[in-house]
């Protein structure tokens, strides 16, 4: 039986690897990845606690949501980045401003 | 003799074709039978073995029959794969080695293991060397849900009897994209890199429609396990009357022939092998890879023919249901029948271009298996009175 | 419950889905970086079979390595010079960056043991698919329709967004 | 030079033996600069299992559509015009059968009959009916090597060995005539090598009454398959007067609905007198003088050439000295002489510049026809898809032997 | 062979084109009748051909170029084969240019085959095409040297130190111990 915490444990960790994705990286594409990884675990919060406090699938029904979401995300994010390549020649997120007007 | 048989259809049935097929029932028959011997020594240790241990001995047996079946079968399927491409076109096909060329595939993988392996200098190592591996893993993981019969117990003869069997089928087949998109960049190799991007494109395209013909199994079985999904296509006339296929005529038979078509582009069979396009992309994402590697790559596309055809054969046909009672023989029979079909349209018919395959995909079957699941659920719901 | 066997497997999967997520955040290598991604979601797959939902480990694996990760290598591979194969990244502002997640993390940790979460063994939970089935076209039934239409008016932007303008 | 640097074993590639500083590349029509965002050079061929030879393409990419394409020719030049200017005019003729090396009947008969011509000599009327019977012959072998890589080019693969087994038995009876399956050095000026062997034309009558029956196979089981026809029926498409412009010959210009066939409209050796029919492009499916017309034209080609094959075989003099117009010395009188004849691949012409008295030709140019038909190739290729650059080129029916000459 | 007689045909073009007696040459009893004209007349020549609907010259059948070294002075002749499909009748343009940095008006605007044939002229002659739009050589490698059926070019010993003199390379690298590349274990 593994306790809850160690669940909890691991998506504490996946997010703040998640979250230090999100500030350094460069490059937009990874910065997505990144995203990634905090909607993960998030996800195995809302699983684990379903299944050790809840005891019935509620959790997983938002889980769910959030993956639909994050494809929502992943597809509109990479359009973005797609139309950002096309006019710098680049995916540096630092000049995403310059899409501005 | 060529005159007298004017379509190449008829030539599968040609004099010279009968011993071939002769033999191809035979070896694979042999291939069918390492389940059907599973089944027996379960039979037998039934009652020797701890319940607890059934179920692991269960497992264990499964696997080495599969592992079994996996490493045989490209061997046999690639011999008869070009016997029947030979008797299409005309000629003979392997002769030399063994009888009737049937150790001809021994020769050719001795060959292929001895061949230099070579990765070229400006490749990524990691990834090339990856990528065929990922590919047979994938190939080869998601046979562990296809079970081939139930013991007179009641227990289901598979590696895992996942509740979630078809969305484990589905969601497992989507790798061996990765895996294809994986060798093109790692080849370093403008060819490798189109047949990768077109394999990838077309694969997560006709995942779509085969999610929904699945589907469409599932609402009208009413369960994602697949023992349940052959238990409901029990009986009927002659045994064969509870067929998925025959049910709800045409609808299922329509979803049968649409599943079929995903199946072959999954597998990037002729007319869907754009990935692999000889005639446009050299050999496409494989065009680096040699020795092994490429073997790899064969047994994975082999394993796949396979897989589609037995989960075909499952959903559809009644998987080990038939005429003569249940009997995992039947569903080698099918499964091996579906292959030597894709194999017949991979020499009869020119290869689709990459827009018109995925015109055929978004246009044609996506539209057409909504239509199929919105009927079929239509018609389940009035029938739960609903 | 789960055998000692399993706990081990557990516990090296977690290694694997933390060791692919700091590859991710800190390797330099675009393609490989998103290959380590798919471990790490497979990982999180583990993870829920675990938890016994065995639909959502399906779905994950489906849409996360299936759908999202192939979109996101067709993101790398188009967005770069499309015949340098080492495609490299950089980093910027790593010590402020590493601070501040460092601190989430940390407090993260900190809040997780400082409560009690009532944690209680349900037993097995069974398949999961079919209750899912009917609290999302039941109870959640409005998140459901939310979430379709959602997913229909992001593939519509998106197309819009990298649609080619004439004339550009 | 070390063995090791030699062969290539650091990795190099072998032309290391040769040189370490090879000039920069400049055969490139496409500079890297100059790309746009998505653009990519993709080099296709010299070695390619679909360019039909050593044709190199470069291509211009988009994702899978080709922005911009352009053939690079050259790599099988052995410039047999230079070469003809060292020999004798009979010595001539085996370099002319390495031009079209798939249909070589024609290339020996045009060069023959364009000597023939500048002596002012003619033929027996046997050698000619012997002559009408090769080439056509080699025509319905040239359009049988044509049809089956065609379907190897979409991706059919048995059409091709179905066409190649015909093939064979028509190269069985040429190697029974001359000794030779490719290149046969049969056509000789003022007349043929040799005679036409006992029993030879019940064999080949026998060939025709066989081979008709799978041509009907290999035409039903490809031209007009759905997938087929989608492929190749609104692509590469050469309008009419594109065709006259480029100065397209033979099944290509027929192709474009140009009702135009040497053997009917300017007849040699006694055309006039056979009765057949000249093919033409109809734009059954898809706009005329697209990929499939091409292709269809060559097919119902074969038709006819069984139909002039029978008659020639018919009213072929049963006696007749094959060497009768041989000239033991071919010393023209000087001047000059331009030829062309209906070759399977299209108006092949020699244009042949003789010094007084001299025995070796001053000049010798040949004007081929896939030459012709390749410098239009930029054209129609511009804003395909990279699968449809492979059916044009298979559509034209190039061979590279005579590009390059 | 219907359309019109060699003669009707040399005379409508010379008369289109205005040339005195001097100015051009023809052959009307050869086999294939010709008419020779000035370079710089070229491309108003192929235009009145093309152009003038009883002559109606659709296609360029054919260019070649001879090598006249001995002539006075001497030069290269370009000769056009020009056929009407429309007309079915035949002539054959010639024109001579210098040997020595000739240059003639390309007919690529007139009839697009002229392209590559102008191309091929080019890289086995050395006959520029002024206004060509791809003006490199076709058949031979970029830095070959010369034009070589010029009639006296001369073999260059090596092209980047691959021997391409033809007899014996093979046998020389044999007899000095050098691999040949032939052979099993060669």
């Amino acid at each position: 039986m593994i306790p809850l915490e160690h669940y909890l444990y691991i998506a504490a960790a996946l997010f703040a690897l998640g979250v230090f994705g999100v500030l350094t990286r460069r490059n937009a594409v990874s910065v997505l990845m990144s995203i990634e990884l905090i909607f993960n675990s998030a996800n195995i919060n809302l699983v684990a606690f379903s299944r050790y406090v809840e005891g019935a699938v509620g959790g997983q029904v938002f889980a769910l949501l959030v993956i639909v979401v994050a494809a929502c995300e992943a597809a509109v994010a990479l359009a973005i980045v797609m139309s950002l390549y096309r006019l710098l020649k680049e995916v540096n997120i630092d000049r995403a401003s310059e899409l501005r007007g | 003799m060529i005159t007298r048989f004017r379509q190449v259809e008829m030539r599968l049935m040609g004099p010279l074709t009968a011993i071939p097929i002769v033999l191809a029932v035979a070896v694979l028959g042999t291939i069918a039978a390492l389940p059907v011997l599973a089944m027996v020594i379960s039979e037998l240790t039934q009652d020797f073995i701890p319940p607890g241990l059934q179920h692991l001995v269960t497992v264990a047996v499964g696997c080495a029959g599969f592992i079994g079946i996996l490493a045989l079968n490209p061997i046999y399927a690639i011999w008869l794969e070009r016997k029947v491409a030979a008797h299409v076109q005309d000629r003979l096909g392997p002769m030399r080695v063994g009888w009737h060329g049937l150790l001809q595939s021994f020769a050719d993988g001795i060959k292929l293991l001895f061949k230099e392996d070579l990765v070229p200098k400006n490749a990524d190592p990691v990834l090339f060397r990856a990528a065929p591996m990922l590919a047979i893993v994938s190939a080869f993981a998601a046979f562990a849900i296809v079970p081939w019969g139930v013991r007179s117990d009641g227990a289901v003869l598979a590696v895992a009897d996942l509740n979630i069997g078809v969305l484990y089928f589905v969601a497992i087949t989507s790798l061996g994209a990765l895996s294809v998109l994986m060798a093109g960049w790692g080849s370093n190799n403008k060819y490798a890199l189109y047949g990768g991007m077109r394999a990838a494109a077309q694969m997560v395209s006709y995942e779509i429609p085969t999610a929904i013909l699945v589907l469409l199994v599932v609402a009208q079985v009413g369960t994602l396990s697949i023992p349940e999904i052959v238990a409901a296509q029990e009986g009927g006339f002659l045994g064969i009357g509870d067929w998925l296929i025959f049910q709800m005529f045409p609808l299922n038979l329509i979803g049968f022939v649409l599943f079929f078509i995903c199946g072959l582009a999954e597998t990037n069979r002729t007319p869907f092998d754009i990935p692999e396009a000889e005639s446009e992309l050299v050999a496409g994402f494989h065009t680096e890879y040699s020795g092994m590697r490429f073997a790899f790559f064969f047994l994975a596309e082999y394993g796949n023919m396979l897989l589609v055809s037995m989960l075909a054969a499952l959903m559809f046909l009644g998987g080990w249901v038939g005429p003569f009672g249940s009997n995992p023989l039947l569903l080698f029979v099918k499964g091996f029948g579906l292959v030597v079909v894709q194999m017949w349209l991979r020499w009869t018919l020119p290869r689709l271009r990459v827009d018109q395959l995925m015109a055929v995909c978004w246009k044609y079957v996506i539209p057409i298996s909504f239509f199929l699941l919105l009927v079929v659920a239509g018609v389940r719901g009035v029938g739960a009175g609903w | 419950m789960e055998s000692m066997a399993a706990q081990a497997i557990f516990y090296v999967v977690a290694a694997l889905v933390l060791a692919s997520a700091l590859y991710v955040v800190l390797g330099s290598n675009l393609v490989h970086a998103a290959f380590a991604l798919v471990a790490a979601f497979f990982g999180v797959a583990v993870f829920y079979v675990y938890l016994g939902a065995d639909f959502l480990a399906g779905a994950q694996v489906l849409i996360y390595v299936g759908g999202i990760l192939t979109l996101l290598l067709f993101g790398v591979m188009l967005t770069n010079r499309i015949y340098d194969l080492k495609i490299r990244t950089g980093k910027v502002q790593v010590l402020p960056g590493a601070l501040a997640s460092g601190l989430v993390f940390a407090l993260l940790i900190w809040i997780i043991g400082a409560v009690d979460w009532g944690a209680m063994d349900t037993g097995d939970p069974g398949p999961s698919s079919e209750p899912l089935g009917r609290l999302l076209v039941g109870d959640y039934v409005l998140a459901f329709e939310i979430a379709s239409v959602l997913l229909l008016i992001a593939l519509m932007g998106a197309a819009m967004l990298v649609r080619r303008r004439s004339g550009s | 030079m070390d063995r090791k640097a030699a062969t290539g074993q650091d990795g190099g590639p072998l032309v290391t033996l040769y040189d370490e500083q090879l000039p920069p590349d400049n055969s490139y029509a496409f500079s890297p600069e100059e790309l746009e965002e998505d653009e990519m050079i993709l080099n296709m061929g010299p070695q390619h299992p679909s360019t039909h030879g050593v044709l190199r393409v470069e291509l211009k990419t988009d994702g899978e559509i080709v922005k911009d394409a352009r053939p690079h020719i050259g790599y099988l030049h052995r410039n047999f015009e230079k070469h003809a200017e060292n020999i004798d005019y009979q010595g001539v003729i085996p370099f002319t059968d390495r031009m079209d090396y798939v249909g070589s009947m024609g290339n020996s008969l045009t060069y023959a009959m364009t000597v023939e011509k500048l002596l002012g000599i003619g033929v027996g009327e046997r050698v000619a009916g012997i002559r009408v019977i090769t080439a056509e012959l080699q025509r319905i072998a040239s359009h049988l090597l044509a049809m089956g890589t065609y379907g190897m080019d979409i991706g059919a693969f048995t059409p091709f060995l179905l066409c190649f087994q015909q093939r064979e038995r028509v190269l069985d009876l040429f190697e029974w005539l001359s000794g030779a399956r490719l290149l046969y050095n049969y056509n000789w000026v003022g007349g043929v090598s040799h005679d036409l062997p006992d029993g030879w034309t019940d064999r080949c009558t026998r060939f025709l009454d066989e081979f008709v029956p799978v041509l009907d196979e290999v035409d039903s089981l490809l031209s007009h398959n759905r997938i087929f026809i989608r492929r190749t029926a609104d692509v590469g498409v050469i309008p009419p007067p594109m065709a006259v412009d480029y100065a397209l010959s033979g099944p290509n210009l027929r192709g474009s609905g140009h009702d135009w066939d040497l053997r009917r409209d300017d007849p040699y050796l006694g055309y006039e007198g056979y009765d057949f029919d000249v093919i033409t492009g109809t734009g059954e499916h898809g706009p005329i003088g697209s990929c499939w017309d091409r292709y269809f034209v060559r097919v119902r080609e074969m038709y006819e050439s069984v139909k002039i094959v029978r008659q020639a075989l018919a009213r072929l003099p049963a006696e007749g000295d094959v060497h009768e117009n041989v000239p033991r010395f071919v010393r023209p009188k000087g001047g000059e002489a331009y030829l062309r004849t209906e070759a399977p691949r299209g108006e092949l012409g020699f244009y042949i510049v003789a010094e007084p008295k001299k025995p070796i030709p001053y000049r010798v140019k040949g004007r081929s026809p896939c030459f012709v038909a390749m410098g239009l190739f930029h054209e129609i290729t511009r804003g395909e898809m990279i699968a449809d650059i492979i059916a044009i080129i298979g559509s034209l029916d190039i061979v590279l032997g005579e590009i390059d000459r | 062979m219907g359309g019109l007689g060699a003669e009707a045909i040399v005379e409508r073009l010379v008369s289109g084109l205005g040339l005195g007696e001097g100015d051009f040459d023809t052959d009307l009893a050869a086999a294939d009748p010709w008419v020779r004209i000035p370079g710089e007349r070229l491309v108003e020549a192929a235009q009145i051909l093309k152009a003038d609907p009883d002559l109606a010259f659709d296609t360029l059948h054919c260019l070649s170029g001879v090598d006249w070294p001995k002539d006075d002075p001497p030069a290269v002749e370009v000769v056009y084969h020009l056929f009407s499909l429309a007309k079915k009748h035949w002539i054959v343009l010639k024109t001579r240019v210098p040997r020595e940095g000739g240059c003639l008006p390309t007919l690529e605007n007139v009839w697009k085959a002229a392209n590559w044939h102008e191309r091929e002229c080019y890289d086995l002659f050395g006959v520029r095409f002024e206004g060509h739009s791809d003006h490199r050589r076709i058949l031979l490698p970029a830095d070959w040297p010369g034009h070589p059926l010029l009639r006296d070019w001369e073999w260059p010993e090596t092209w980047h130190k691959i021997p391409v003199k033809p007899g014996r390379q093979m046998t020389d690298r044999a007899e000095k111990g050098q691999m040949t590349g032939v052979g099993p274990f060669d």
